[in-house]
This record gives structure tokens, sequence and C-alpha cells, in this order.
């Protein structure tokens, strides 16, 4: 029941939101949305946090919602996150911010939805609902060529989750399952045979691919970033609707194991190379967004390479991972607004010598960027460690090449800072205002927890992925033919 | 090995926690403060820290094992149920003193030193912050607890390195050294995922246990050696990854101290002695660790001759000094290189502090050309440095003779190196002894000896620094002095060092040659020093240094200021290629994957315009199409038909 | 000798032919619409021939096919009256029968 | 063989006897007040009562509807309970899952367009006494057409409706756009009724027989040997209905006819029309499906279904990519939904009716929700159907904008909306039928979709309206209701499809009504 509420109570709120009247409520009602879902997240730890109604008897789905396991944790951190992104939109958006809030609570309804369905149908449901208010947000409060910016993210996005669609119906009724409940595609779903698998694999692989992303699926990502309304907001909710890394874990990986390993190779190639790719492409561009933006699709790149590595310690480390840089990289975007707040620019010309003047800033700027980097002791560093650690185990190449790009992304962290907050500052700017230190706060908080005290919610995600099933014996030789024949199609797509 | 905060011993978790707060209290609230204050509220912790850590030390002794102590779980994932957990031993008792000691020492030294620096509470935040990292770092029970502060050190060196940001070149030293550093750790990540894959386990205490269950020289193992070595170059500063050392000089001098000299770039070496029982059972690896040490001292003592930075030479000297440490622990006498970077601490903090303090007097002059004849105006800070100018240079008695000897003996006598050359290493050592006494002669004879070259302004208002500054240096000097008495030639006389640290290192057979070959070892190093301080005396105080000037201006000498053209050569082959790499990417990016898109879409939109050129609007041919595909079908349908 | 059932048929396809040709032929509204005329017609003669061959078998399915011809008659009947309609209707506007005028509606 | 009882129990015919009662009522009522309705007009006195007559028309055709409605539900009831299909005729006229199904949805669509109609006759100056009894009359026609027992019931469902829609479709006087859409459609209609006739006697050469039963047990008999030219007339029947429901290259009539036909007649087509041609489509190709069983006969037919589906997924979709003008782009989207609902009935079986019903019922609300937000902004010549007409629709009109946003979000595809378990139930059939590479192409194509139907949703948002762009008059009370019933049935069907799908779970019954 908590966990429908967990759907339901954003939404509502969103509602009232486009609806209230009083400019004077919006505000306290959106926090109030966020704040009481996080509660909720938080009650919901045990047979609260289950739900599991009969929805479409003749297509076997149900309204199954679990908020006990990874994704109650993605949930929740998700709720936190927003916490600071609502109060800071709340203050920034000056066109309709009702109407802009409403969208972010719709955002929040829509992944706690994603996170906590436990019907591939309605995961799909919930999946698919929440490109919608990404969507508005960049239409409603988008820059000048938002248009292009949205279009492309629409034909990646719909691409994606078609795709992804065929792959649900056909893990259903060609496993023969008793309906689209997880437990119940689980018990019918890896006994396909491994063709099959393969191929309804690459159906979710590819709508995961799109959303977590992963070269070449990411072209959509920057340009909406970049777009995107200058308080950064949005993008907060844009990157935690980066939630493909989510669905292999959660999904296609344990539904699917023979398809799994048929395509890890090529999910471990592309998953390095984007790590690399990313991190690389970022120190040639001056724009801040777009340097957050790649610097996070390298940090998705790690994501790939750790679940694809099928390993226990990389699947784990991944989702960490994904939770951490849902508070790092958001807090970066809501950092690139304060900064767009100061210059009136995203460009790095326009700053430097900053922390002179704004000296708290630039610390806690720091603190977010470090843990963005992966420095140990900050949210980033264990599920990087793990996934890495996972990958070495099943490919050593490419945890090298991924681990190449955690440095490359170090470079570019430092470079980073030096040119915002380092060398000669120009005329001074304001240091952090108190609305500034009341979004700082809780991110940094979680930047610290999630670094010095995983191992709750790594536990939590172990369990998850240790459910995953294994190939069996008689398969595997088919799953490698597979394999390889994969590996041939992709050196020829190369060449 | 458990414990529990009963155990006195066990207190010394709590130091990097008296760091930690003094960091926060003085980073969040410092700013607000008074002067003084915030480098007060930094020594107390430091202080307190120091306390634990003497008590701890204390507790230990008579013990023949450490106390671990596990606070609460890190990564209980896949097996590996890695915690916060630390282990209290000699070897990081050892560290402990060092670090909070001379620490204390450095934090009290910058109260004067950073007074009036509007970064002033940022200074000392950072200071404690790395202090605790560096505890962190020593106290650590897993690989993975041991690069949290391993970064930690690294992080805190990159803020104080460019403390000074606003001048582009110290933020871009800052930068330098972070990703530098950044490289040596991958090693250590990709080293742990080995260990990991290879043990099953990323406690260090399992790892080596483990570790000795495997054949000698089993190519895991050297495997693992190799990539931690990689890890350690990265932090210590030792081949090829040395270059960012020199540069860090940018950074305030007591940093300079205290990170750059006595504590952080030994965490390679820590490192290596923490893994003595890996290593011992990996004799390619410990080579390699002594070649790279041994090549680094040479290299980097020749580098030193050339400087002209009052403190570039210091760095030069530290970098050849770790070397020394690195050939040490890799020939498998970790005691002794733990005992050069004890007796080390001293003599280049000091000497460091010296530097500083002249810095301070000339208004932040640093090239030697420009000074001279300082010893006679500060008299303290003169005297000091030459206590340290003579223990690095190896003079008998004095600390440095010591630790330098039980490093030569070492390697001479080691077994783990013997077929990898270890009389080679040896040699080379050797000459790399004379250089050092030969270049701190210069360095000590450019500064404080000789006339003054000074500036008339500045030399008029040269003084003695304050006390706050000069207390340190006497209370290094003294220690500089006498602590090698810690570790006598272990042949002859007893060695407490050696005996104390037991417990926590490998210990590794050594060749024990007669008594007379031990003595000629002594007697070699000693000539080394007395040679290159001779060579000094000849060339700076008889020759006046005309010698060195026509050398130094040649090519050689151009060549031996810039590093022997290290960074050059990672300009124009790693950087470069990095960035032509990106280059490429990031237009790839920005035209191929569009080019995609727009390949189906203009399919769809073509297949569209031919739709609406069908859509004539004629009857007839709508009749037509109709007719067709009623044929088509009809003719595909007889066809089968007439088959079945 | 009796004629087989497949000339008949025969036949009725060969009309069903010309009336689809006639079709595709005419501009003419009315002689398009003579032409399906001729196209429905084709059904009804293969619908009395096949009668004709079921009635060996079992009478009732003779009948019922019988039957059939003159729904469809009724059916074009039908048809006539409306077209007529709306063809009355255009040519009270355009005075033309042309289908090819017909053409205006399109991208 | 014993003769079967020609007059059996006759109330599977009753739905379509009262819409055809009602015709001939409202046809009356339309004569004779048609003097007084114009006298009024004219005199400009007593307005009033020449509206409410001519409301009174409406009414009494939505009363002919709601009553067959009520009929249809009540002998669903009773099927229900005796738990055998109803059939009439001799099983000439079906009352089975799939016909009661159909007929719903046809008498829903129907009411619904005639409402919509009503709105807009009198502005579209398209109120002649005539309309009504017509649209009763087609919809009587397509009730015959879905619940044919035989393919000459079918044949006669099929041009009852049609005749109607031919003169619907030419309503509006002295337009050319209008008269050339009725030639059009009845010519080529006609043409296809004949390739159905011809079909028709081809089938009966073959078998013998008329009615689904009979041709799918005489199929069934040992010693069968006439399948090729079944199959002859299986392709025959094929492209007869096939031109009904417009699949490409049978198509390109809709196009043209859906844009010239007045706007209320394109509604009422795209919605009823369509769903009787595919009941019978549904039956028509089940039988024969089954009646030539597997084996390399047996799979030519599904082949070419296949074939012409994959056509008209590609052909709908990109032909609606450059459309600018609203009312055509609905047209050949139109075209591309026969494609989906094909899926369904290529799947076949239970899970084929029961797809391709909700199929309908879902585009049926969705679509009259469209046209009800098109034909209140277009002008009173029944033209202005251009996309920029919505321009800034979303400040003008928020909830025109967001009634028309879910609209074209449903009709896309997107959750929660019916038109994503419609197309979540095609799939998933034809996908469990074997045939998931088709399944793949219409989602291919459904991205296609996504851009068209995305252009309106942004250009209401998005682009601001030009200054001399027309004022958008109030929306109707009627007009709203239509709005009001398809959004929230749209929306409603989304989230709870299960009712209505649990109501043609008895679907399999269907090949032998009896």
């Amino acid at each position: 029941m908590i966990a429908a509420l967990m759907v339901l109570l954003p939404l509502a709120v969103a509602v009232a939101l486009a609806l209230a009247p009083k400019p004077a409520v919006h505000r306290p009602l959106a926090m109030f949305g966020v704040v009481a879902t996080l509660v909720l997240g938080l009650l919901a730890v045990d047979g609260g946090g289950r739900l599991e109604v009969p929805w479409i008897a003749s297509l076997g789905t149900w309204i199954a919602l679990d908020a006990t396991g990874a994704g109650g944790v993605l949930a929740r951190v998700a709720a936190a996150v927003l916490l600071p992104t609502v109060l800071w939109a709340g203050a920034r958006v000056e066109s309709r911010p009702h109407l802009f809030l409403a969208w972010l609570l719709a955002t929040l309804a829509g992944l706690s939805g994603i996170f906590l369905a436990r019907d591939l149908v309605l995961f799909y449901v919930f999946w698919e609902l929440t490109l919608l208010p990404g969507l508005a947000l960049l239409a409603g409060w988008g820059l000048t060529h938002r248009r292009a910016a949205m279009v492309k993210y629409l034909l990646y996005a719909v691409a994606g989750s078609f795709a992804m669609l065929i792959a649900v119906l056909a893990v259903g009724p060609l496993s023969g399952a008793a309906g689209y409940r997880f437990d119940q595609l689980l018990a019918a779903a890896p006994l396909l045979d491994p063709l099959t698998q393969t191929w309804i694999f690459a159906g979710f692989a590819f709508a995961f691919a799109v959303k977590l992303p992963i070269f070449p699926l990411h072209a959509w990502l920057v340009d909406v970033h970049e777009q995107n309304h200058a308080s950064g907001a949005a993008d907060v909710a844009g990157t935690l609707y980066k939630v493909g890394g989510f669905g292999l874990f959660a999904w296609a990986i344990p539904l699917l194991p023979a398809g799994a390993t048929a395509l890890a190779p090529l999910g471990l190639a592309l998953g390095a190379f984007t790590a690399v790719y990313g991190a690389l492409i970022a120190t040639r561009h001056a724009h801040l967004k777009r340097i957050l933006a790649y610097a996070s699709l390298s940090h998705m790149g790690v994501v790939a390479v750790g679940l694809f590595s099928l390993h226990l310690a990389g699947k784990t480390g991944s989702m960490a991972l994904l939770a951490a840089q849902m508070v790092t990289t958001g807090g970066l975007f809501l950092v690139s607004g304060m900064l767009h707040d100061r210059r009136g620019s995203f460009e790095l010309d326009a700053f430097g010598g900053l922390a002179r003047s704004a000296p708290a800033l630039a610390a806690a700027t720091l603190v977010v960027l470090f843990a963005s980097i992966g420095v140990p002791g900050l949210a980033n560093f264990p599920g990087e460690f793990l996934a890495l650690l996972g990958a070495y185990q099943a490919a050593p190449a490419a945890a090298v090449l991924a681990l190449l790009a955690v440095v490359a992304a170090g470079a570019l962290g430092v470079n980073l800072y030096q040119r915002l907050f380092q060398g000669e500052g120009r005329e001074r700017v304001r240091d952090v205002t108190p609305l500034e230190v009341a979004v700082f706060a809780p991110i940094l908080a979680l930047t610290l927890w999630l670094g010095v005290a995983p191992a709750a919610n790594l536990t939590t995600f172990e369990r998850e992925a240790a459910a995953a099933q294994t190939v069996t014996a008689e398969a595997a030789p088919v799953v490698a033919e597979i394999a390889a024949a994969v590996g041939v199609l992709a050196a020829g797509g190369v060449r | 090995m458990t414990g529990a905060w009963s155990d006195p011993v066990a207190w010394a978790a709590l130091a990097p926690l008296f760091a930690l707060a003094g960091a926060l209290l003085v980073g969040l609230f410092g700013r607000r403060w008074p002067e003084p204050l915030p480098g007060v509220v930094a020594s107390l912790a430091i202080a307190a820290a120091f306390v634990v850590a003497a008590v701890a030390s204390v507790g230990l002794l008579g013990r023949d094992a450490g106390v671990a102590l596990t606070l609460w779980p890190f990564l209980p994932v896949a097996g590996l149920d890695v915690s916060v957990g630390v282990v209290v031993d000699p070897l990081a008792a050892t560290f402990l003193l060092i670090i909070t000691g001379v620490g204390l020492l450095i934090h009290v030294y910058s109260i004067d030193y950073m007074r009036d620096d509007d970064g002033n509470a940022r200074y000392f935040a950072l200071l404690n912050l790395f202090v605790a990292s560096m505890l962190v770092l020593v106290l650590a029970d897993s690989l993975v607890l041991l690069f949290v502060g391993w970064e930690g050190v690294g992080v805190c060196s990159y803020l104080l390195i460019g403390f000074w940001y606003r001048q582009r070149a110290n933020a871009d030293a800052g930068r330098k050294a972070f990703i530098v550093n950044r490289i040596g750790d991958a090693g250590f990540l990709l080293a742990s995922f080995l260990v990991a894959a290879t043990f099953g386990t990323l406690t260090i205490a399992d790892a080596n246990a483990q570790a000795g269950s495997f054949a000698f020289g089993a190519g895991v193992l050297t495997a693992i050696g190799l990539l931690f070595l990689l890890a350690a170059a990265g932090k210590s500063a030792q081949l090829p990854l040395h270059v960012w050392l020199p540069d860090a000089m940018a950074g305030p001098t007591p940093v300079s101290a205290l990170i750059h000299a006595a504590t952080m770039v030994t965490a390679g070496v820590y490192l290596v002695a923490r893994l003595s029982p890996l290593y011992a059972q990996a004799p390619a690896a410990s080579a390699a660790v002594a070649w790279v040490g041994a090549l680094t001292a040479l290299i980097a003592a020749v580098a030193a001759l050339a400087q002209t930075d009052i403190k570039r030479i210091l760095a030069y000297s530290t970098v050849s000094q770790l070397g020394f440490m690195f050939a040490a622990v890799g020939a498998g006498a970790y005691a002794a290189a733990v005992f050069h970077v004890f007796t080390h601490a001293f003599f280049k903090g000091l000497l460091f502090l010296a530097a500083g303090s002249v810095i301070h007097a000339l208004h932040g002059e640093q090239d030697v050309r420009r000074m001279g004849g300082l010893g006679r105006r500060m008299r303290l800070t003169g005297s000091s440095a030459l206590v340290g100018t003579l223990a690095i240079a190896g003079v008998p008695l004095l600390s440095g003779f010591f630790s330098k000897e039980a490093i030569l003996g070492g390697v001479w006598n080691s077994t783990l190196v013997e077929d990898y050359g270890s009389r080679l290493l040896f040699a080379l050592l050797l000459v790399t002894a004379g250089l050092t006494a030969f270049y701190m002669f210069r360095w000590y004879h450019r500064v404080f000896c000789g006339e003054s070259r000074l500036a008339r302004d500045v030399a008029a208002k040269v003084h003695e620094s304050p006390g706050t500054m000069t207390a340190p240096l006497v209370v290094l000097a003294a220690l500089a002095a006498v602590a090698g008495y810690l570790g006598l030639p272990a042949f002859a006389f007893p060695n407490w060092i050696k005996s104390w640290l037991a417990p926590s290192l490998a210990s590794v057979g050594a060749l024990h040659p007669p008594l007379w070959v031990e003595w000629l070892l002594v007697a070699a190093s000693v000539v080394a020093a007395a040679a290159g301080l001779a060579a000094g005396w000849w060339i700076y105080e008889r020759g006046r240094g005309a010698l060195a000037e026509r050398v130094g201006g040649g090519v050689m000498g151009r060549f031996a200021r810039d590093g022997l053209g290290f960074d050059a050569a990672y300009r124009a082959g790693a950087v470069s290629t990095a960035e032509g790499l990106a280059a490429g990417l990031a237009v790839a990016d920005r035209d191929l994957l569009d080019r995609g898109i727009a390949a189906g879409v203009t399919t769809a939109s073509w297949l569209g315009r031919a739709v609406a050129a069908w859509q004539s609007g004629f009857v007839r041919l709508y009749a037509l199409a109709t007719l067709i595909g009623l044929t088509a079908l009809a003719v595909v349908v007889a066809a089968l038909g007439g088959r079945a | 000798m009796t004629v087989p059932t497949e000339a008949y048929v025969a036949l009725s396809a060969a009309l069903f032919a010309i009336g689809a040709m006639g079709v595709l032929i005419r501009r003419s509204a009315i002689l398009v619409f003579l032409s399906v005329e001729l196209m429905l017609n084709a059904g009804n003669l293969a619908l009395v021939a096949y009668a004709r061959h079921w009635a060996g078998f079992d009478a009732l399915a003779g009948l019922s096919g019988q039957t059939v011809v003159f729904i469809v008659l009724a059916v074009a009947a039908a048809e006539v009256a409306v077209g007529l309609g709306i063809l009355v209707a255009i040519f009270r506007d355009r005075s033309s029968t042309d289908v090819d005028a017909l053409s205006g509606v399109r991208l | 063989m014993s003769l079967p009882p020609i007059i059996g129990d006759l109330t599977p015919l009753v739905p379509a006897v009262t819409l055809v009662a009602f015709a001939a009522i409202t046809l009356l009522f339309g004569v004779f007040t048609r003097e007084r309705v114009a006298l009024n007009e004219r005199a400009a006195l007593n307005e009033r009562a020449a509206l409410s007559e001519r409301a009174a028309l409406g009414g009494l055709a939505l009363t002919g509807v709601a009553a067959a409605l009520v009929f249809a539900f009540y002998l669903w009831l009773e099927s229900n309970a005796s738990g055998v299909a109803a059939a009439a005729l001799g099983g000439a006229y079906l009352g089975d899952a799939l016909a009661s199904a159909f007929t719903f949805v046809i008498l829903l669509g129907s009411a619904l367009a005639i409402l919509l109609a009503d709105g807009h006759l009198a502005r579209l100056e398209l109120d002649h006494p005539e309309f009504h009894p017509l649209l009763l009359l087609a919809t009587a026609g397509g009730l015959v057409l879905v619940s044919a027992g035989d393919l000459v019931t079918l044949l006669l469902g099929l041009e009852i409706m049609s005749l109607a829609v031919y003169a619907l479709a030419a309503w509006r006087e002295r337009s050319r756009a209008s008269e050339e859409a009725g030639m059009k459609y009845f010519l080529l209609g006609a043409f296809a009724s004949a390739v159905l006739v011809y079909g028709i006697a081809l089938t009966y050469g073959a078998t013998g027989r008329f009615d689904f039963a009979g041709i799918a047990a005489a199929a069934a008999t040992p010693g069968f040997a006439a399948n090729g030219l079944l199959l002859l007339g299986a392709v025959f029947l094929l492209v007869g209905l096939g031109f009904k429901v417009a699949f490409a290259p049978f198509h390109q009539w809709a196009p043209d006819v859906y844009t010239g036909a007045p706007t209320p007649v394109t509604a009422f087509m795209s919605v009823v029309v369509k769903t009787a041609a595919f009941g019978a489509l549904l039956r028509v190709t089940g039988t024969l499906v089954e009646a030539l069983g597997p084996g390399p006969i047996g799979e030519v037919l599904p082949a070419a279904l296949a074939v012409l589906i994959g056509l008209t997924l590609v052909v709908g979709n990109t032909g609606a990519l450059l459309q600018s003008g609203v009312k055509r782009m609905l047209a050949y989207s139109a075209v591309a939904h026969a494609g989906y609902v094909g899926l369904a009935v290529l799947a076949g079986g239970e899970a084929g009716v029961r797809a391709a019903a909700f199929y309908l019922l879902a585009y049926t609300l969705t679509s009259l929700a469209a046209f009800a937000v098109l034909l209140s902004l277009m002008d009173d010549d029944d033209g202005g159907d251009r996309l920029e007409r919505l321009a800034g629709l979303g400040r003008r009109r928020p909830w025109l904008a967001a009634a028309l946003s879910v609209a074209m979000l449903s009709l896309a595809g997107f959750p929660p909306f019916a038109g994503f378990i419609g197309k979540v139930l095609v799939f998933q059939a034809a996908i469990a039928a074997g045939h998931a590479a088709l399944a793949v192409l219409a989602i291919a194509t459904s991205v296609v979709a996504v851009v068209f139907y995305a252009r309106v949703v942004t250009t209401m948002y998005l682009r601001e309206p030009d200054a001399h762009s027309a004022p958008i008059r109030p929306v109707g009370r009627r007009t709203a209701v239509v709005l009001a019933i398809g959004v929230v049935g749209t929306l409603a069907f989304g989230l709870f499809p299960g009712g209505w799908l649990e109501l043609v779970a008895g679907a399999p019954a269907w090949i032998a009504g009896f």
C-alpha cells in the first residue's frame, strides 16, 4: 500500500499543483509532495512496501509494487535528490513555476513507478509515462533550440521503448509464463531457448541502452541537457530518468540469463568504450552542461561495464553507482544553475577565480565534483570500485579501458574546477545564498552518506543481483556460439 | 589480531578522527576566527592525534602482534566483506609517530609562516584533512580503506599545491600532481582487483597470508607486485611518474615539508613494506621496485645538481632519497627502508622548513643564485640547516648516515634480488650517495655561505624568523642528529628499530658476508659522502663555482635543469595523443551519430513522398492498383494451387 | 453432351476481366459503372454455373446458389440507384461525367 | 441432408431491425417537418422551433441507437446466460461473442458520431432530413455485416452500409470535394463489391456452401479436392473486404474520401465503417484459414494477409508524415491503424478477436475525440483543417488542447491510454501467433507515427498563432459531451480494460456460430 502511495501521492500533488490557484501554496505543496514521498519510501521497508493486485487478468498483468528491494533504494534516493531540486526550481523558475514543479512531481511519480514496479507491463507503462514530464519540461521551459532537441530525444526514446514493448510482449507469451509479474516470469523466461532469449534481450538492451545511455545511442542526451532550463532543475529530472541500468539489472539480466550472457561481450565493449568516449569528448567542450552531460555519459559506461560483467560485485556496484550519480551528477547540474545565476552563461570562459569571492560555493562544488570523479569516501567510489572489480573478473580488458576513463574523468574534474573557480578572479560574485545552502545540504549529506556507509544499500542490491538465474550447462555452448556470431556481426558493423 | 576499545593501542584509531574534527572545525568556522586561532586549533588537533599515537606505540612495545579493530562494514559484497577497520602494529605506529610528530611541528611552524594569508583557515583545514587521510592510509586494514587514505592525501596535496590558485602556474602544478597520481591510482585499483580475483579478499592481512601459500615467484604475485609498483611510483614520485613532485613546490613551503618530503610521498614505500610478505614471494616484482628506486635516485640526483630554485633542489633530493627507500624495499631490506623514511622525515622536513624560513626572510625569493651568506644573518636557521645537510649527506654518526648505510648494506646483502644485479644496484646507490653529498653541499653553500648576492633592498630587511618557526627547526635538527641511533648497523650493534618492526614485516633471508666486508661497506658510504662534500668544497668554496657556471650553462646543464626532458617527452607523447584522440572523437560525435538519425528521417519522408505521389487522385489509377494487387495475389495462388 | 462447368466459369472470368478493363479504360463515370455491372454479372454467371454443378450433388446447395444470384441482382440495382443519384448531383454541378476530373483532392 | 429451420429464433436481428425502424421514423418525421423548418427559417420567425425540430431528428436517431444498444446488451446477457451463441435464419445471422462485441463498438461509435454531427450540421449546412436516417441505415448495415453467418448476409450488410455512406460522403451540396469523394467512393466501392461477389461465387464453387460453418465443414470433409479454387475465392474475398478496411494497396480511396467527405461523415466512417468491415474480415479470414487448414495451401492466405498488412503499415504511417492537413493526416493514420488491427486478424483465434475488438473500441473513442476537437476548430465551409490552425491552442483553449493531446498520445500508443492497451493486445496476439517479424515492422512504423502525432501536440503548445488567426468559437454542448466521453473513455479503458476484455472472452465459439 505504501508503495502505491509512493506513486500516487506525488501524482496527486502534481495535479494539485497544476490546478492550484494561489502562488503562495505552490512551493510548500511541492515540498510536501517530495518530502511525503521520501518519508513513505523510508517507511516502506517491510511488508507494507509490497503490493500485489491483479490488473488486467486476461493479459496476465498485475499492479505489483515492491519498495523493499533495489528499486526501493533508488526510489528513495531519487526522492531525496528531488528535494533540493524542487526547492531550487521553485525559486529559480520565473514563468509558470507551479507547472514546472508539477512536472517535477510527475517525474517523481513516474520514477517511483519504474523503480517499484514488479510487473513487466506496469514497468513499461511507467517507463513510457516518465518520458512525458521530461519532454514537457524541455518544451515549456527549454532554450531556443529546444525543438530539435525534443524531436531527437523523442525519436530515440520512442524507438527504444517500442523495441522494449516487443520484447515485453514476446517474453510473456513465448515463455508461457503465467503472467507478467516478476516471479511468474522468472519461473519461465530463463527456460527459453538461448536464441530466443538473445533476441528478446536485444530488444530490452536497445531500450535500456538508449536510456542508460551508452554509445552509440546517446546523441539525444547532450542536446537535451544543453537546451534545458538554465536552472538545471530539469536536468536533474533527466539525470534521475537515466534508468536503463536499472532496467538491465532488475529485468533483462535476471529474466534472460542466456541472452545476457550472449550479448555481454558486446555490452562490455560498448560500455567501456562509452566510458572513455564520454570522458575524452567532455574535455573538448567549453559549455558547462555539455561537459556534465558527457561526464555522466562516461559514468554510464562504467555502469554498463559493471552490469554486463554479470558478476555479483559488478551488478551490485553498478546499482550503487547509479544511485550515487543521481546525487552527484544531479547536484552538479544544480550547481550549473547556481553558476548561471552569477554569470548568465554556461561557457567556461565566463568563469574563473570564483573561489576568491565565493569560497563556500567553491568548497561545496568541489566535494560534489570529487565525489562524481570517484574519490573514495564520497558517493560514487563504492559503486565505481565494485563495478570495475566485477568487470575485471569478467573481462580485464574492459576494466582497464574503463579505468582509463576514470583517470580521464579525474583530469576532467580538476580541469573543470580550475576553469571555474581558480585563476585570477574577475569581478566579485556573491557567495552561497541561504537558499543555495539549503539546496546543497541534502546533496552533500547524501554524498557523504553514500560514500562512508554504503553497506546497507549494497546488501540490498546484492540480494537482488544474486537472484538472477545462471545459464544452464547444456545451454552454455549454444550461448557461446551466439556470442561469437554477435561478435562477428559487431566487428562487421564497425568496419 | 583482535582488539577492543579497552586496549589503549586501539585508541590510535582515534587519531584520524581528531585530525578530521580539526579539519571540520577550522574549515567550517575558521574563516570568522581571529588570526592565530585557526592554526592553534589545527595544531591542537594534531597534538591530540600525536598523543594517542604515542600511547599506542608505547602500548605496542614488547608485543609481537598488532591490534586490529573493525569499526563498521563498508563493501559487504561478493564474499569480500570489506569493512572500515584499522590495524595498529609497529609499522603503522612508526608512521603514526612520524605523521603526527613531524606534522605537529610543521603545523606550529605554519602558524607564523601563513600569518596574514587570506586563506589561512583553508590552509589549516586542508593540512588537518591531509593528516587525517594520511593516518587512515597507514591504519587501514584493507586495500580499499588504504585507497581511501591514498586518494585523500592525493586530493589534499592537489589542493595545497594549488593553494595560491590565483597564479595559473600553481593551479597547473596541483592539477599535474593530481592527474599523475591518478594514473598511479589506476594501477592501485587494478592491483586490488587482481588481489580480489586471486585471493578472494581485499584485507591486507589475509592477502599477505595467502600470498605465502603461493609458489615463490608465482606469475600472478609478480603481476600484483608490478601493479602496486605503478601505484607506489605515482604517489612516491618514482620513475616514470616522478614529474609532478618538482612542480609541487608551487605549494607553501610547510606543505612541501610535510606532504612532499616527510609523509605522503613515503606512502609508496609504506605500501610495499605493508605488502612485504607478498613482495617477498615475488622476486621479479621486488627487483623491479629496486631498480626503479635506484635509477630514480640517480636521475633525480643528477637533476638536483642543476636546479637553481632553493626548493626544487630539495624536491629532486626528495625524489632521489625516495629512490633509496624503494631500492631498499625492493631488495627486501624493509626495516632499512622504513628506517630511512623515519630519518628522512626529520632531516628533509628540517631542510624544507629551513628553506621556508629563508624564503620567509627574503619575502618570496627562491633563487639560490640570489642568496648566499645568510648563515651570518640567520644563525638558527643556518645551523639547523647545516645539521640537516650533513645528515642527508650521510656524514657519520648523524641519522642519515645510519639509515643510508643500512640501505646500502641491505641491497648488497640482498638474497631477494641477488639474481637481478643487486651489486650493480649497490654501485648505483653509492654513486648517488656521493652526488647527494655534493648537491646538498652546493645547496647549503649557495644559500648560507659565501658573500651575499642579495638585492640591496631585500638584504637590508633580512632577519631571523620568529620563534614559532625556529623552534621546530631546532627540534627537527636534534632529531635529525640523533634519530639514527635507533638503527645502528645490525651486524655489529643492537638494531632496535629492526626488531621493533619485525612483527609487521616479512623477514627475507640476507647474505651474511664476513665482518670485514660489512665494515668495507660502511667505509664505502663514508668515502662516498666525503668525496661528495670534498668535491663540493672544491668547486664552490675554492673555485667560487666558476666550473659549475660553465657546466651548468652548457647543454648538459640545461638538460639536467629541465629534469632530463621527462616533461617534454610526456607532452609530446601521451598528452598530445590523448588530446588528438579526444578531438577526433568529438568531431565524430557531432557528425556521425546525427547522420544516422538523419538517414532514418529521410528514408521515412522519402517513403512518405512516394506514397503521396502514388495518391494521384485519379479513380482509375486507384482501381488499377486494386486490380494489380488482386491479380498479383491471384497469380501467386494459381501457381501454388497448381503445385498442390 | 453437356458443356462442362469450367467453360462457364472461364467465360465468367473473361467477362470479369473485360469489366475490369472497362473500369480502367473508360473515362465516363457511367461507362465505368456499367463495366462494374459487367463484373457483377460475371459473378452471377459463375454462381449459376456452380449452382448447376452442385445441384448434381445436393439439390439444396444448387438452389442456394441460384437464389443468391437474385440477391446480387438486387444489390446491383440498389447500387445503380445511389450511383446515379450522386452522378446527377455531380453533373448538375459541373456538367461532365469525366472521372478524371474527379482528382481535385490529393496531396 | 435435412433442411435447417429457415425461421428460427429471430432475436439476434432485433438491434438491426430497431435501427432500420428508427431510420424510417426519422425519415418520415424529417420529411414532414422539413417544410415547416424551412418556412420558419425563411420567415426568420420562431427560430427556436426550427432548431428544436432539427434537434428532434438527432434525438430520434440517438434514441434508435440507444434502443439498439439496449437490445444488443440484453441479447448478450441472454446468450451468456444460456452459454450458446444465438443464431437466426438458419445460421445466416449470428449473435455470438464476436457479433455482440463489434455491435457494441459500432453502436457506441454511431451514437457518438451522431451526437458530434448534430453539434455542427446546421453550421455546416448539412442538415437535410435524410442525414440521420442514412446514418442509422449505415449503422444497421454494419450490424448485419458483423453478425453475418454466411457470405450472402455479409454482402447484404456491406451494401446496406456502403450505399448509405456513399450518399453521405457526397452530402455537401455544391462542394466539389464532397461530390468527388462520394463518386470515388462509390465507383471504387462498387468495383470492390464486384470483386467480393466473384469471390463469393468462387468459394461457393469450391464448397457448394455460403455459410461459414458449411464452408469450413465442406473443406474438412475427406477427399475435398477444390483447395486451389477455394484459395482463389479466398483471395477475392480478401481483396473485397481489404478494400473496405483500407488495406494497402486497396487503400487509396481512403485519404481522398476522408478528406473530401463532410467532416462529421468522415468521423462516422472512420469508426463505424472500419469496425464493421473488420468484424466481417475476422469471420471470413478465420473461416477460410480453418477451411484451408495447414499445409502449403493453408499458408498462402496468412502470407498474403501479412504482405498486405506490412504494406498498409508502411503506407499509412509514412503517408501521414508529410500531411499538413489534420483531417488528411487522420485519414492516413486511419489506414495505418487498419494495419495494426490487421495484425489481430492475422493472429486470429480468441486472442485476435479480443485484440481487434478492443483496438477498435479504443480507436473509436480516441478518433471521435480528435474529430470533435477538429470540428470545433474548422470553418463553416468545412475547411480550415491545416496544422497551423492548432498553433497556440495550448494557451487559447487549454482543455481542447489537452483533449487533443490525449487523443494523439493514445493513437500513438502511449500508456496509460486505451490505444496503448490496444497495441499491447494486438502485438501480443501477433507474436504469440508467430508473427514477430511483422510485429517488429509495426513497431518501426509506430516510431514514424509518433513523429506526426507529436507534431500536432508540439504545434499546439510550442508554436505561437499568427496574428490573423481565426477566433475559436466556443465548444458546443454536444461536442463537449462527445469530447468528454471520448477522453474519459480513452483513459478509463487504458487504465482498466479488464471488464471489456472479459466481455469478449467467450469469443472462440465464433467460427461455427452455433
